[in-house]
């Protein structure tokens, strides 16, 4: 590949010659969304470089990122890839343990961090991660009081760095021009679903070639336009919004914070858009909950038009034939709802909009395809850079997530599990030789530890963990996700825990999602006061119920699976939390520690009692530890006899 | 005494009569301000209004014959006789009482706590509505009012005052209208008997109680509403009575709904919520403009009673923002 | 003659000193005799009983209330009779004890009109906007900016302030007063009628705005807790005269005081 | 619903306060001017010209100033009139004194004129407020009125004691007088109204504008954290004074072509522009023009439907329209006291969130 811009900081350069006014970057700040050019991004980049390497910088050190989406932080990946050392982003919402561990793992000796919030735990684990030198911020806001011998405020050693610069010219050029593809480009440490996080150590090929690659698949061009509002620590932003966007060249907009994400996204307008399931999922919930409080004429008009579009709609995007009337339908459609609705989500201008990570509902996904959003889903993981498959214009199916990314192998083992081989397959684990092994086996397959399958139509289909699909007692297989899944498919379900392996049948835990299920309390005047008594209302009950037999119904339609319907459930008191060590920071159910905690339910399920009392520890938002106590119904569910395949 | 003093004198004399009818308008205003905050642009209208309506029961005209005969080509002129005087009276004062019931129900009870200034331009709406309300109903001719009033001037009062002269001045004595001292007598009564109402009845008490504070008045156990009508209805009387004087005097026709404006001056002269002040008010801004014609006017070419109290009231109000008798403006942070 | 506080912040010369004040409305008498004095950089607390005079004190320093006896020195000049707006020209802003916001506009225009006494482009100018008036808008814009981020009220920066709950508009007044970027800021009773956690967020930002901008600040207010934890100094006041005056904990143990809040019934 | 505005952000400050930040509706305003200006003049005729478009441009002018000095500095006025009296005179003089004079100066000179003469009448307002202060006006409304009736300097000592405008040339074609084509005099007042009303947007806006509603929503606050009351209340009485000059100008020389200080400028001249900015919305610039337009154009409909179909005698007709104005005007007043600009806000807000309702 072309070594002019074989690494990001060479990239850089090259866009700030060939795009030097376009923007690169925007953050909205005091108002306005505050725009930087390629050339000014460089400038500041290079400034801030310079100021490490005069805080002493050496090739191969590790930079810690800790914040939220800024600039600044942004500049702080590519700064550290100047001078050849390593970023490592990290999640900043993690406690300060999870994070000193990987901290000290990293042997991180300098931290960019964003505010007073973010120093304050630095400097509370500085005497556990021994490397950690310079702690550099970029809120100064309450800092006065602070010692500052070894910390920085952002812009002073950005001035620094420009003195530093007139000493020393060409340190940075040489500095940069020594960096090389196979040079490590980053750490990513991926928040394990069980034990510690593993750092992902990724090269710049791994990076630049799978962001070129699926750049092309998908005709990305200068001029799209991106939200970043996805943890910088975790992968898929670092492609979509530093990866892609130093490739292609286009504009990243850093909201203003978390809470106004999605005015922001309204602002923006972005043209390439990625969001876990959920995210589609909140956005779905909440249109349909505002229009409950809609005039009936005007829901009368989104009833008939969103018909309209489920009908028409999806076929128009995937370029299949339709009606002239249909067609002039649709057209009308767009005036009086589609646009606008669309204009209010902020997705006016969007051309392309993925998802991944879960799988997604069919008819939240074909909610966003029949307005003409152009949703696909896509399948990767931090160990491939992303992408593994992922699903091409016109072949969008909502149960399967694609063919092969470019330049990607993927190949099904006896047990099921998906392989695959590609450029962007992870240079190892960071001090962890044994993982690495087990991971990537000497020809360069990955093991994803997911169990698949390719459809006939050549789209991979996941099924779910290979360590969590289990069988029955009498040998069926049992996947918990998948059946997971097709729950959380229904608005009013939030989360969902299936049991099953090594037992006779299978049963759930229920979580219901506190916004809709409230929405419906409200409508039909059900009084509650808190999460824990909706929880438990029979009537809520009679809802979860008839939604699992519906998910009954349609797993003994498939041959493999309809051993799997769920034959009892309970509602939990409380909702599963990341906080509680219940879910990963991206929301995937712990299963051990799940099967832990709630143990006497799992066994209630299965002795046949009624009904189950419950005590659990929480976290409280401020930190603070309590106990509720609970309980809980348990309620059977009627299931149907297997289709044979022939029916 | 010199005749140039007596000029004066009577001057001054025709100024306080004139006063008092300035006076009379005032109090409609004060009236309605005090009990419901509201500024009634539209008192002057009301007083046309009476007097239209006064005068059309008088002779006996037929309701919106204007009307009826451009849409129906008939030729509907009167109904008969008419009413005499006195059944008449009461009939208008029935017609105002209907009116005040009206406002309240069609436009003030929508209007509670809206800005005063709304309010005011309410009232003008009202004001523009019942003068072609009025138009329509007993057309917009010029009409001449009789009630009985005596008028033309008083002899035996210009002979006496000839009689004050300094020997061989022929002096032909002062001129007063008949009609202007009735009038002033009835206004005066009218102020007596409107103190004595608001001083010993319960409902006069109630409007006094409005008038301090909102609350309390219901804690006196008479709806505001209830008070808005009355104190409108008291206030359709008053102008009833000024209609009747001004009409007496210059003919019922538009004109006299511009008697409105003439009673402004006197009430920032005398401040909005008082009743002492609008009497006052009256007086001085009467006496003041038709001195200030007299002497200076005629230099200036006449017609300075337009603007002149107006004027007059501003200098005052330089000195004192809040009028003669209203309450004081503390202003705090 | 600059001393230091415990949390490191810098005290410098007497700022602002009145003496011997004595204010009478008609026969009554407000305030008596009133002497005291506010130093560079410190947070400084008039505390009382109701109708003690605070307000009126308050006033006074602002220019709305002109006292019959006694002096004004600011920054080290006396003060002969002034025109309320003529006082905030000098640097002297404040908030009002019941929110004296302008209904009408929004908390931006709100925070921009507490600039007013540094905005001069003259009407000309503002008639065309282009060019000047239109540069020396987006800088001040962009002061207010800074001090809407500060106050975090971004949200609301285009509401109009009639709409905001209590809580808010306190912080929006607040924020008016910070815009005027004053030498010396007089808070009347920044806290009444919040609920603990407004509390909270409140002695946050004065802390904050006297420690970042270095801003004075002399407060009234009657939650004795926030006043001993925020101010340096404390001058007491009871029916217009002079109580107590020194730090939280001299005032605290001061007889007269105590008399004084026993006989309130605090 | 016609909203489209994701996508439509913001990069620098200025774009943020421009005069219409949202896209849709700077279109749609460039479209109307652009209509107005290119279009209208050719289609123009004496009866749109006299009874329909010249009027609405005069009264809007009008109200734009009595908005200034009502809705955005809450001083009300009831001298109108009598300002526009004296822009008119202002005008016609100088039109006889200086024959050569561009017309455009003129009508300004006339507004600058009435300026100084609204400041001696502002000045007042500094002792007195609301209503006291309302009534006051009225002493300027009938002084004013009273001088031009009775000093014949001002009426070159015409016969009649009526000024009538003489014929004067824009370009050589004339733009006063019985010579001047519709398209001209609509134009002249289309171009004057227009650069007025985003100055007026402009005042409002900035530092002046603030000290003016400052003054308006609280006074006492306003003083107190820097506004001078009598500069922000004179020189809102000064502009709005400027407005009403030219638009009593416009009025004389443009429109009426002659005219006599009672029936032209009397009272009811004074309350009928109050009615315009209160029924189109106290404090905003569209309101003025809403407000204007409704009660220009409603008459004549009132007018045509009575007379022109009906056939009614003028007179009963016009009692019924006094009546029905009268009635629309108390009915709106209690519908939508905030004026027609707020029923706007509203639904303007509805079209952009659609189709949720909130």
């Amino acid at each position: 590949m072309n070594h002019q811009t074989d690494t990001f900081p060479k990239l850089l350069s090259d866009n700030a010659q060939r795009l030097a006014s376009k923007v690169a970057m925007r953050e909205k700040d005091y108002g306005i969304w505050q725009s930087w050019t390629w050339a000014e991004m460089r400038d500041e980049i290079f400034a801030l470089a310079n100021g490490l390497a005069a805080l002493g910088f050496q090739r191969g050190d590790k930079l810690a990122i800790v914040g939220s989406n800024r600039p600044r932080l942004y500049w702080g990946i590519c700064a550290t890839q100047c001078l050849g050392g390593i970023p490592v982003p990290v999640y900043q919402d993690s406690v300060a343990d999870e994070m000193q561990y990987v901290l000290e793992h990293a042997e991180a000796k300098f931290v960019i961090a964003e505010d007073q919030e973010q120093v304050d735990k630095m400097l509370e684990i500085q005497d556990r991660c021994p490397n950690m030198q310079h702690i550099i911020y970029d809120d100064p806001r309450g800092m006065r009081a602070y010692q500052h011998d070894h910390l920085h405020d952002f812009v002073d050693l950005q001035t620094l760095g420009r003195e530093f610069a007139q000493a020393h010219p060409d340190y940075l050029n040489q500095a940069i021009a020594q960096g090389q593809g196979s040079d490590i480009s980053i750490f990513l440490y991926t928040s394990g679903t069980t034990g510690k996080p593993k750092g992902v150590v990724m090269t710049y090929d791994n990076i630049i070639l799978t962001a070129r690659n699926s750049a092309e698949f998908d005709k990305l061009t200068s001029s799209e336009e991106v939200l970043s509002y996805l943890p910088m620590a975790w992968v898929g932003d670092h492609i979509f919004s530093y990866g892609q966007a130093y490739v292609a060249g286009f504009a990243i907009n850093c909201p203003e914070s978390e809470t106004t994400i999605a005015t922001d996204l309204r602002e923006i307008g972005p043209t390439y858009y990625f969001a876990p399931p959920r995210v589609f999922e909140n956005i779905l919930t909440t249109v349909t909950i505002r229009m409950h409080d809609a005039g009936k004429l005007k829901q009368r008009m989104y009833n008939y038009f969103m018909g309209v579009a489920r009908k028409t709609g999806v076929k128009l995007l995937n370029g299949e034939a339709v009606s002239f009337k249909d067609k002039w339908l649709y057209g009308l459609g767009n005036i009086l709802i589609y646009a606008p609705l669309k204009n209010t989500m902020g997705f006016t201008r969007i051309r392309l909009a993925y998802t991944a990570g879960e799988a997604i509902g069919p008819e939240i996904f074909d909610f966003f395809r029949s307005l003409g959003i152009n949703i696909k889903q896509l399948y990767g993981q931090t160990e491939a850079a992303v992408f593994i498959t992922m699903q091409p214009d016109g072949q969008i199916f909502a149960d399967t997530v694609g063919i092969p990314a470019p330049g990607v192998d993927v190949k099904i083992a006896d047990n099921g599990e998906v392989l695959y081989r590609g450029p962007g397959v992870f240079h190892s684990y960071f001090k962890n030789e044994q993982a690495t092994r087990e991971t990537k086996n000497a020809e360069g397959w990955v093991y994803t530890g997911d169990a698949g399958y390719f459809a006939e139509n050549g789209h991979l289909k996941i099924i779910d963990r290979i360590k969590d699909v289990g069988r029955f007692n009498d040998g069926s297989m049992f996947a918990p996700k998948y059946i997971e899944n097709k729950l959380k498919f229904f608005p009013h379900i939030k989360e969902a825990v299936a049991f099953g392996h090594e037992k006779d049948y299978c049963t759930a835990f229920i979580n219901i999602d506190l916004e809709a299920v409230g929405n419906w309390a409200e409508r039909n005047n059900v009084a509650y006061a808190s999460y824990q008594e909706l929880a438990g209302d029979p009537r809520v009950y009679q809802m979860m119920l008839d939604s699992i037999e519906a998910v009954n119904r349609s797993l003994a339609s498939d041959p493999l699976l309809s051993n799997s319907q769920i034959h009892r459930f309970l509602i939990l008191h409380k909702e599963l939390d990341p906080d509680d060590g219940e879910l990963t920071r991206t929301r995937k159910v712990r299963r051990r520690i799940i099967a832990e905690k709630y143990g006497v339910l799992i066994d209630a399920l299965y002795n046949g009692s009624k009904a189950c009392f419950i005590r659990t520890e929480v976290t409280f938002e401020d930190g603070r530890k309590g106990a509720i106590e609970a309980n809980l119904a348990i309620v059977d569910v009627p299931t149907l006899a297997a289709v044979k395949e022939a029916a | 005494m010199s005749p140039e003093l007596l000029n004066v004198l009577e001057v001054i004399i025709n100024g306080l009569l004139a006063g008092v009818m300035y006076s009379l308008v005032a109090l409609g205003f004060v009236l309605i301000y005090k009990a419901s905050g509201i500024f009634n642009y539209a008192q002057g209208v009301m007083a046309l209004f009476a007097a239209l309506t006064l005068v059309g029961f008088q002779t006996g005209q037929i309701p919106f014959a204007h009307v009826i005969n451009t849409i129906f080509g008939t030729h509907l002129e009167t109904w008969g006789p008419g009413l005499p005087t006195f059944f008449a009276i009461l009939l208008t004062m029935g017609v105002m009482v209907l009116f005040a019931y009206l406002v309240e129900r069609i436009v003030l009870r929508h209007m509670v706590n809206q800005a005063p200034i709304i309010l005011f331009m309410t009232t003008i709406g009202l004001a523009y509505f019942m003068e072609g309300f009025g138009d329509l109903m007993w057309g917009a001719d010029i009409k001449t009012m009789d009630v009985g009033l005596p008028s033309g001037a008083s002899t035996w009062f210009e002979t006496m005052t000839a009689g004050w002269a300094t020997e061989g001045s022929n002096y032909p004595g002062m001129y007063v209208d008949m009609l202007d001292v009735a009038a002033a007598g009835i206004a005066i009564l009218l102020v007596v008997v409107l103190t004595l109402f608001s001083q010993y009845t319960k409902t006069g008490r109630a409007l006094r109680a409005v008038a301090d504070d909102h609350q309390a008045a219901l804690t006196v156990g008479i709806s505001l509403r209830t008070i808005w009508v009355i104190v409108w209805s008291i206030a359709g009387f008053v102008a009833l009575v000024a209609g009747i004087m001004w009409g007496a005097k210059s003919g019922v026709q538009f004109s006299l709904s511009l008697i409105a404006l003439k009673a402004l001056p006197v009430l920032i002269l005398g401040g909005f919520t008082s009743i002492p002040g609008a009497i006052v008010g009256g007086l001085i801004i009467g006496v003041g403009e038709k001195l200030f014609e007299y002497s200076i006017g005629g230099m200036l070419g006449g017609a300075t009673e337009n603007w002149f109290a107006y004027v007059l009231a501003l200098f005052f109000l330089m000195f004192r923002p809040q009028g003669l008798f209203g309450e004081r403006i503390i202003e705090r942070v | 003659m600059a001393e230091l506080t415990q949390d490191g912040r810098k005290i410098g010369d007497i700022l602002l000193e009145v003496k011997n004040i004595t204010l009478a409305f008609g026969g009554v008498k407000a305030l008596t005799n009133i002497s005291f004095d506010i130093k560079e950089g410190e947070i400084r607390a008039i505390i009382g009983p109701n109708g003690a005079g605070k307000s009126s004190m308050l006033n006074v320093i602002s220019g709305f209330y002109h006292p019959q006896q006694g002096e004004v020195w600011f920054r080290g000049q006396k003060r002969g009779p002034m025109r309320p707006y003529e006082v905030a020209r000098q640097g002297i802003a404040r908030t009002f004890q019941n929110i004296a916001l302008f209904k009408g506009m929004s908390t931006l225009d709100n925070l921009m009109t507490g600039r007013i006494t540094q905005m001069h482009t003259n009407i000309l100018w503002q008639a065309l906007w282009k060019g000047p008036a239109e540069r020396e808008e987006i800088a001040h814009r962009e002061k207010v900016e800074r001090i809407i981020d500060f106050l975090g009220i971004q949200a609301i920066r285009k509401t109009p302030v009639g709409r905001l709950p209590y809580g808010l508009q306190k912080r929006v007044e607040l924020g008016r007063a910070l815009a005027a970027e004053a030498k010396l800021l007089l808070l009347d009773e920044p806290m009444a009628g919040m609920n603990l956690e407004e509390k909270e967020d409140m002695c946050r930002f004065i802390l904050d705005v006297n420690e970042e901008f270095g801003t004075t600040i002399a407060l009234i207010e009657h939650d004795m807790g926030v006043v001993m934890d925020l101010s340096d100094r404390v001058v007491v006041l009871d029916y217009g005269k002079k109580l107590a005056d020194g730090t939280p904990n001299e005032v605290r143990n001061d007889p007269a005081v105590i008399e004084a809040y026993l006989g309130v019934g605090h | 619903m016609f909203y489209r505005e994701s996508g439509d952000f913001k990069t620098s400050y200025s774009a943020d306060q421009q005069t219409f930040p949202i896209r849709l509706d700077r279109h749609v305003v460039y479209g109307i001017l652009a209509f107005a200006f290119l279009v209208v003049p050719f289609l123009i005729n004496d009866y749109w010209e006299k009874s329909v478009l010249l009027p609405f441009l005069v009264w809007a002018m009008a109200a734009l100033g009595l908005n200034i000095l009502t809705g955005f500095c809450g001083q009300v006025s009831l001298g109108t009139g009598g300002f526009m009296a004296v822009g008119a005179y202002a005008c016609y003089k100088l039109m006889v004194a200086f024959p050569w004079l561009n017309m455009f100066i003129v009508v300004i000179l006339a507004g600058l004129i009435t300026a100084m003469v609204g400041v001696v009448f502002g000045l007042p307002s500094l002792r007195i407020k609301g209503f006291y202060l309302a009534v006051a006006t009225l002493a300027s409304q009938f002084f004013l009125v009273w001088l031009f009736n009775k000093v014949p300097w001002f009426y070159n000592y015409s016969a009649s004691g009526m000024i009538s405008a003489p014929e004067r040339t824009l370009f050589g074609i004339p733009v006063t007088g019985a010579e001047a084509p519709p398209w001209m005099t609509y134009l002249f007042c289309l171009t004057l109204v227009t650069i007025f009303a985003f100055i007026a947007h402009n005042l409002v806006r900035g530092r002046i504008g603030r000290s003016w509603m400052a003054i308006r929503d609280m006074d006492i606050a306003a003083e107190i954290i820097g506004v001078p009351p009598l500069k922000a209340k004179l020189s809102a009485f000064a502009v709005s004074s400027f407005y009403i000059g030219m638009s009593g100008a416009m009025l004389f020389a443009l429109y009426l072509g002659s005219a006599e200080p009672n029936d032209s400028f009397g009272i009811a001249k004074s309350f009928l522009v109050l009615f315009m900015i209160i029924i189109g919305g106290l404090g905003s610039i569209l309101g003025s023009f809403l407000g204007a337009a409704f009660l220009t154009l409603m008459p004549v409909l009132l007018k045509n439907i009575m007379v022109g179909w009906f056939g009614w005698p003028a007179d009963l007709a016009a009692h019924l329209e006094l009546l029905l104005i009268g009635a629309l005007i108390m009915f709106f007043l209690i519908v939508e006291p905030h004026g027609l600009a707020q029923l706007w806000r509203v639904t303007k807000e509805r079209l952009r969130l659609w189709p949720f309702p909130h």
